[in-house]
């Protein structure tokens, strides 16, 4: 969609757009959506083959029994951390000048987590059963953490979206509306509060998911209580993604809609605050890394090597997922003189991302692939078009639901006597 | 006044439920059904002077239970027609004379994946059958059988109660009842204990 | 008192015939299902073939029966399990996988380093009539679920009824014997309670000669193995995956 | 008064809190619930009173000894017997998806003319006519049971021919037959007294004779055991399951048996390492060498490892008569090795010759799928299962798996008579009808299969000879009536004659034989070429790499 931007004129759906806001033409906005719109179907159509005839619609098998959709989970709930973190920056540590990007981060995290727990209802074999792991919930599983922590923070974010939604011009006409968002206002901080909380934890288990696999040595980490030290690294990385996915969306709206929405200086702090928890992650990574190559490795006879002995997944993996995508990011974001540029910022983020993205595939597939018996082989796996489709339809959705709450609220304009709400402001 | 009437049309929201809920769903839940014969337990107490339920319901040497009697057994009285009811007639020219079983309906028939062993917990456990089965084996006359439309099993299971709260002891048959017994009698199984 | 129930398996006397699969399928009304592959079939008992890497005459093949190693200790798949589908029998110290109340995550199949765990990638189904065959005492699994060997526990419930009808406490062993072990014909698969000392099995499982895959994981299986070839225990100790060559103490021709 | 919205709103409100405290919702949760975890559409097993009857298995003529657990009736699993003297409680991998097989997709339920339905009037009619024509020829797979008198008989009343299909362990005795004048199905193999078994390419772990005969003889003799109290030498171009699992394995190509037989015969000659005189074969020993691959010394070598241990006993896959004489150069005919077991005295014919002047050719259920008469007369095919691609005229359905009532003949190989008989566990469906019984039901003079089981009986009560063994063994004098012993025999117990008498066989070899060149046959069911497999054994070759389905093989 072109960056020309059409003004003055009545739109189709003019009285729903905010008053002052500039949007495109409602068929060139349509015209955006199509494409997406018929992705959307076919990986809902994909999802329904799969609920219908069974997993038998995938390519996973038994030995390779997480397959993509694993790695779609972890992955954009990594990036969807951006909205508890900044939540927890703007409410908790009272950092207003991240306001401006609140709403696009709380949208986001919805787009992020909703996807994800679509995709787990279809990835499990019998969904009307997945409600079971509340009613006899295993405490000693990280999977019954991630369950719980997920669908509570979904429920928050819900609540956190509502005021945004309701900020909607028709539907500030309703007063009772009107008053439900101002309550619910109020409560945002304590949801931001909440939802840090939750995060911090599941963002932790879908780490652990992995770490504790005592079954699968490239996978398995020693750590601290019942947290293998994955726990913490996955909270590091993904906070120090977040932002930067966040930055590289807004930075996709600008580029767009070729507006300036959020104050120029913004994305240099977004950027340092996710170069420097990048910065902090690598390192804890780095130390993990020789840990388990060094000690727990080997402390069950499994030599470091031969993790690495399997094209295509040697050791550049490994390089790649800590210098070229982690310490270098970390360092653009951080350097003044390429945290200055734009473009510089731009592409740092963007390989922060990666690294983060790159992490937990290896994580998620490599784990599976490498041979734990003597006389395993290394394991291939392609997914299914069913797979593909539906990867791409929680992309699909994520854009459409994204593109409506732009056009349709107001998610950069800081809402007026909004900033009494924050002090030092 | 407009708190008033609020409250009256909750108060009908409220009372619309409760009816609903108490009186008119659990009548849609169930079908009634009915046994293909008459069965007397009591008569044939009486008549037959059978004293014990095992003599019919037999658990053999190899600890099976053997359930409700073949055909054979009924056979070996009921051959000929014993009286003119009409279940007689039922029971001997198209059950015994054609030799096909009779399609009982068993109230305390349990899914599949459940395993259950009269013979552990009637000889060794020593359970009188009517802790469960209640004074069912007195009876003059064979119960409704009521098919829970959605689950497929017997009313028996949940018990007659809908709400479960005030049951008779050997009411309902779900797991949480077998493991209260167990609880009480503490004895431990894991669920390899009663699962196929 | 609790027993432990495991398995040696001598595979030296392993012939490769899969009675033993076939047996466990029979009992465990485990289908055939014609779309089943190798990936994505029901095999809780398969016998794997492996060989010394050599070529030639140099050449040694052997069979290894895996089955759920049913672990003791830090059982992997019971911690992972979100719904308390698996646990560790008490009373037996059989690890047993609750069909009915899984929900097809999953996650214990990846925690499983023996992949002794299988996913119903389908419905069963059977030729029609067929279902006639099936055993009583084992329901059959459906669609979207994991199964593996619950020690035949079918037969455990018979070998308890039995012995409550005979009014005695503790069940006869000669009673639960597994499908698998009753199918070997060359009695390569001893089963038996390893809790008690005097138990042959027990016994041979203490033998120089046995071992268990991945023993040093640490989860302590109750399925041990037995082999006097020096290249056998070689190959299940090492950590080098399939590119092992050893070569034979016996030259044959 | 006038319901507004907000009234809506309240009374819904109100109707959402009323239905909080009924049992609505929490009902709901529980029967979905359980629902969702006993999905109605998925089979489960029939409930009934569970029995364990006694039978053998009759998929092959080893005849294996059979417990069925049956549950309402149907048999719902097997398992080997112990205490059965030739099985002792082994089975083969297809026996234990057994019992599946009567469900089997393909399994026959209607008479076939050619590729169109028919019935058994038609097929009746058609076979009246070609009978009234000419000779009929009965061709059988399984000699010697009761269902093969019936077939015999007949087939002598139409001045036709009794042919049949030997198997290959049989077949591989034909040149002892040739030399000594005793039938090859009176001979069998004398395993349990041998100390070292040459096998030149027998599957003998992999599906020769009846499992538990030899898998358990080298399970309790040989396994594991680096200095064997009974060696195993394993001749064969691959590593084999046999060669994988045998003392040693001597690799040689395909079509050098032969040649490798020479050879030791020849070192067991020039170095005088056998007291038994023998044909000196002609072949010297670099010729051997040449063919076989091996060095002089490991040829040699063998020899000396084949007369090391005695008694020793070569076992060839096939009609190899080098392989037979290497055996009468060892001496290893007669009194051990090769033993006659039974007084058979006429050997029985061949149906792979030609059968030329027959008008109408019966072949029997237990002929193997893969076999089709050399004909143009009519071939009456009985069969339970359709394998497909079948030449025959007509195919009629005949009794499936523990169908109807059979008796158990000495099993291929062994070194003495046994006796068994497989009472039928499940009721035929209506339309099947085995050969004997639709031969007994177009001549009623023909005594049923039934009658000659009985009389069979008869004669071991009379003969008061051999021993029957099931749970207890009773020699047959000890039995009061022949009820009693009949009733033994229903119940699975075993007759096992007298050990066989030592000098009844003399082979009479003045040279060493030209040889032919030896076909190498594939392991695993060369003893029952099926129609169809049990689905379980299909889902054996599909989902493990452990065996290769037949049809990929042979491909």
């Amino acid at each position: 969609m072109a960056s020309a931007v059409v003004t003055n004129s009545r739109l189709a759906d003019q009285k729903w757009i905010a008053r002052g806001e500039e949007r495109t033409s409602l068929s060139r906005f349509l015209l955006w959506l199509s494409p997406w719109a018929v992705v959307l179907a076919v990986g809902i159509y994909a999802a329904g083959l799969c609920l219908y005839y069974g997993l038998n619609q995938t390519n996973m098998d038994n030995r390779f029994a997480f397959g993509l959709w694993i790695f779609l989970d972890l992955g954009i709930i990594a990036l969807g951390a951006g909205a508890f973190f900044t939540g927890f920056l703007v409410y908790i540590l009272k950092r207003a000048e991240l306001r401006p990007i609140l709403n696009t981060a709380v949208v986001v995290g919805f787009i992020c987590y909703s996807g994800a727990v679509a995709i787990l209802m279809i990835d499990v074999g019998q969904p009307l059963r997945a409600w079971f792991t509340f009613w006899h919930p295993n405490t000693h599983s990280m999977l019954t953490e991630v369950t719980f922590c997920i669908s509570c923070y979904l429920l928050v974010l819900s609540l956190e979206y509502i005021p945004i939604l309701l900020r909607n011009r028709q539907l500030r006409k309703l007063p009772s509306f009107l008053v439900f968002e101002h309550q619910l206002h109020k409560l945002v901080p304590v949801l931001a509060g909440v939802g840090t909380l939750l995060s911090f934890f599941h963002q932790g288990s879908l780490g652990g998911l992995y770490g504790v696999l005592r079954g699968r040595p490239f996978a398995f980490r020693e750590g601290f209580f019942i947290w293998p030290s994955t726990f913490f690294l996955f909270i590091l990385s993904a906070i120090a993604s977040g932002p930067s996915f966040l930055m590289l969306v807004t930075a996709t709206v600008e580029k767009v809609t070729g507006k300036c929405l959020v104050p120029p200086d913004l994305f240099r702090r977004l950027g340092f605050i996710s170069g420097i928890l990048l910065a902090i992650y690598v390192a804890a990574k780095s130390i993990d890394t020789l840990i388990w190559l060094n000690i727990t490795s080997p402390s069950v006879g499994f030599a470091p090597w031969q993790y690495y002995m399997h094209k295509p997944f040697g050791t550049p993996i490994l390089f790649a997922e800590i210098v070229l995508l982690g310490l270098l990011p970390a360092f653009l974001l951080t350097y003044r003189k390429t945290a200055a540029r734009r473009g510089w910022l731009l592409s740092a983020a963007a390989l922060a991302c990666a690294g983060i993205l790159l992490n937990r595939f290896v994580l998620t597939v490599q784990t599976l692939a490498v041979p734990t018996l003597p006389f395993d082989e290394f394991l291939q796996y392609t997914p299914s078009w069913q797979e593909v489709a539906s990867f791409g339809g929680v992309i699909a959705y994520g854009v459409i639901v994204y593109s409506l709450s732009y056009r349709y609220l107001p998610l950069f304009a800081a809402p007026k006597g909004e900033n009494t709400h924050v002090s030092g402001d | 006044m407009k708190m008033s009437r609020n409250a009256l049309v909750f108060g009908f929201g409220l009372a619309v439920a409760l009816v609903a809920g108490w009186v008119v769903f659990p009548r849609l839940l169930y079908v009634q059904k009915q046994q293909p014969l008459e069965f007397r337990h009591k008569t044939h107490a009486e008549k037959s002077g059978v004293a014990d339920c095992h003599e019919c319901h037999a658990v053999r040497e190899d600890g099976a239970f053997a359930g409700i009697p073949a055909m054979e057994k009924c056979a070996s009285c009921h051959s000929e027609r014993i009286g003119e009811s009409k279940a007689e007639a039922t029971l001997v020219n198209s059950f015994i004379k054609p030799g096909h079983e009779t399609p009982w309906l068993v109230y305390a028939r349990q899914p599949a994946n459940a395993w259950f062993s009269h013979a552990i917990h009637v000889k060794r456990a020593g359970l009188a059958c009517t802790e469960c089965h209640s004074t069912y084996g007195t009876t003059d006359q064979v119960r409704v059988y009521q098919l829970n439309r959605i689950s497929g099993y017997s009313r028996d299971i949940w018990g007659h109660s809908i709400s479960r709260l005030r049951r008779a002891p050997h009411e309902g048959m779900k797991m949480s009842d077998c493991e209260d017994c167990h609880r009480r009698h503490n004895v431990e199984v894991g669920c390899l204990g009663c699962h196929e | 008192m609790s027993a432990r129930y495991g398995m040696v398996i001598d595979l030296d006397r392993c012939t490769g015939c899969g009675s033993c699969m076939m047996a466990c399928a029979a009992e465990n009304n485990v289908p055939s299902l014609p779309q089943a592959t190798a990936r994505t079939g029901l095999t809780p008992m398969l016998v794997r073939k492996v060989s010394n890497g050599m070529e030639g005459i140099a050449r040694r093949e052997t069979f290894i029966p895996i089955l759920c190693m049913h672990c003791e200790h830090d059982t992997p798949c019971v911690k992972v399990c979100p719904q308390q589908a698996v646990e560790v029998d008490k009373a037996t110290g059989i690890v047993m996988q609750m069909p009915q109340r899984c929900l097809g995550c999953r996650y214990c199949m990846t925690a499983c380093p023996y992949h002794a765990r299988y996913f119903n990638w389908w419905d069963p189904t059977w030729p029609a009539g067929m279902e006639k065959s099936l055993n009583p005492g084992v329901a059959s699994r459906m669609r979207g679920v994991v199964e593996k060997c619950n020690m035949c526990h079918a037969r455990l419930h018979s070998a308890k009824e039995k012995a409550a009808a005979s009014g005695k406490r503790e069940i006869d062993l000669a009673d639960y014997v597994p499908a698998c072990v009753e199918a070997c014909p060359t009695g390569a698969i001893r089963f038996g309670n390893l809790a008690d000392k005097n138990d042959p099995a027990s016994q041979e499982s203490r033998s120089p000669d046995a071992f268990r895959l991945l023993a040093r994981i640490g989860t302590e299986p109750k399925v041990y193995y037995k082999s006097k070839e020096a290249w056998v225990r070689a190959l299940a100790e090492s950590s080098s995956g399939p590119s092992l060559k050893v070569a034979p103490e016996v030259q044959h021709g | 008064m006038k319901v507004t919205r907000r009234d809506l709103l309240v009374w819904s409100a109100g109707a959402a809190a009323g239905l909080l405290v009924t049992p609505v919702p929490w009902k709901l949760l529980d029967d979905t619930s359980i629902w969702s975890q006993n999905w109605p559409w998925i089979p489960q097993p029939a409930r009934g009173p569970v029995e364990v009857k006694m039978s053998a298995c009759t998929l092959c003529p080893n005849g294996c000894g059979m417990k069925v657990k049956t549950a309402a009736g149907w048999p719902v699993g097997v398992a080997g017997v112990s205490s059965h003297p030739i099985s002792r409680g082994a089975l083969c991998p297809l026996g234990f998806g057994a019992h599946q097989l009567n469900w089997h997709p393909q399994r026959l339920r209607v008479v076939r003319h050619g590729a169109n339905p028919s019935t058994w009037i038609e097929a009746r009619i058609a076979f009246a006519k070609a009978c009234s024509e000419g000779p009929v020829v009965v061709i059988d797979g399984y000699p010697g049971r009761a269902a093969s008198s019936v077939l015999q008989s007949f087939s002598r009343r139409r001045d036709g021919g009794y042919r049949v299909v030997l198997g290959l362990e049989t077949r591989a005795l034909a040149p002892y037959e040739a030399w000594s004048g005793v039938p090859a199905s009176a001979l069998g193999y004398d395993l349990e007294n041998a100390k070292t078994i040459v096998s030149i390419g027998a599957p003998l772990l992999d599906g020769w004779g009846p499992p538990g005969r030899f898998t358990r003889l080298w399970a309790e003799r040989a396994a594991g055991n680096a200095d064997p109290q009974l060696r195993l030498i394993q001749v064969e171009p691959s590593l084999s399951r046999t060669a994988g699992r045998a003392w040693r394995w001597v690799p040689v190509p395909a079509g050098a048996e032969s040649a490798l037989a020479a050879g030791v015969a020849r070192v067991l000659l020039e170095e005088h390492m056998v007291s038994a005189r023998g044909p000196m074969p002609p072949l010297t020993l670099a010729e051997a060498v040449a063919q076989t691959g091996l060095t002089a010394d490991a040829i040699r070598d063998l020899a000396r490892k084949v007369v090391a241990r005695t008694p020793a006993v070569v076992i060839g896959n096939d009609d190899n008569p080098a392989i037979a004489a290497l055996n009468v150069v060892l001496g290893a005919t007669g009194s051990r090795g090769i033993v006659r077991r039974s007084k058979r005295a006429e050997p029985y014919v061949s149906a792979d010759a030609a059968i030329p002047g027959a008008r109408a050719i019966i072949v029997d259920a237990s002929v193997p799928w893969n076999f089709s008469p050399q004909t143009d007369a009519e071939v009456f095919r009985f069969a339970a299962w359709d394998g497909g691609s079948s030449r025959a005229d007509w195919l009629l359905p005949a009794p499936g798996f523990l169908e109807d009532l059979t008796d158990v003949p000495t099993a291929p190989t062994f070194a003495f008579e046994t006796y068994a008989v497989a009472p039928g566990l499940v009721k035929a469906p209506h339309e099947v009808q085995s050969a004997a019984q639709f031969l007994a039901s177009i001549d009623s003079t023909l005594a049923t299969a039934e009658k000659n089981i009985h009389s069979r009986c008869e004669d071991l009560f009379r003969g008061r000879a051999g021993t029957l063994r099931g749970q207890e063994d009773t020699p047959v004098a000890k039995f009061a009536s022949i009820q009693k012993l009949e009733e033994q025999l229903w119940k699975g117990a075993v007759w096992v004659g007298e050990a066989p008498h030592p000098v009844t066989l003399r082979c009479e070899l003045k040279e060493w034989p030209s040889t032919v060149p030896s076909a190498h046959p594939e392991n695993w069911s060369t003893t029952w070429q099926a129609p169809v497999l049990p689905p379980l054994a299909t889902k054996l070759y599909r989902e493990s790499n452990l065996r290769e389905a037949p049809e990929k093989r042979t491909a």
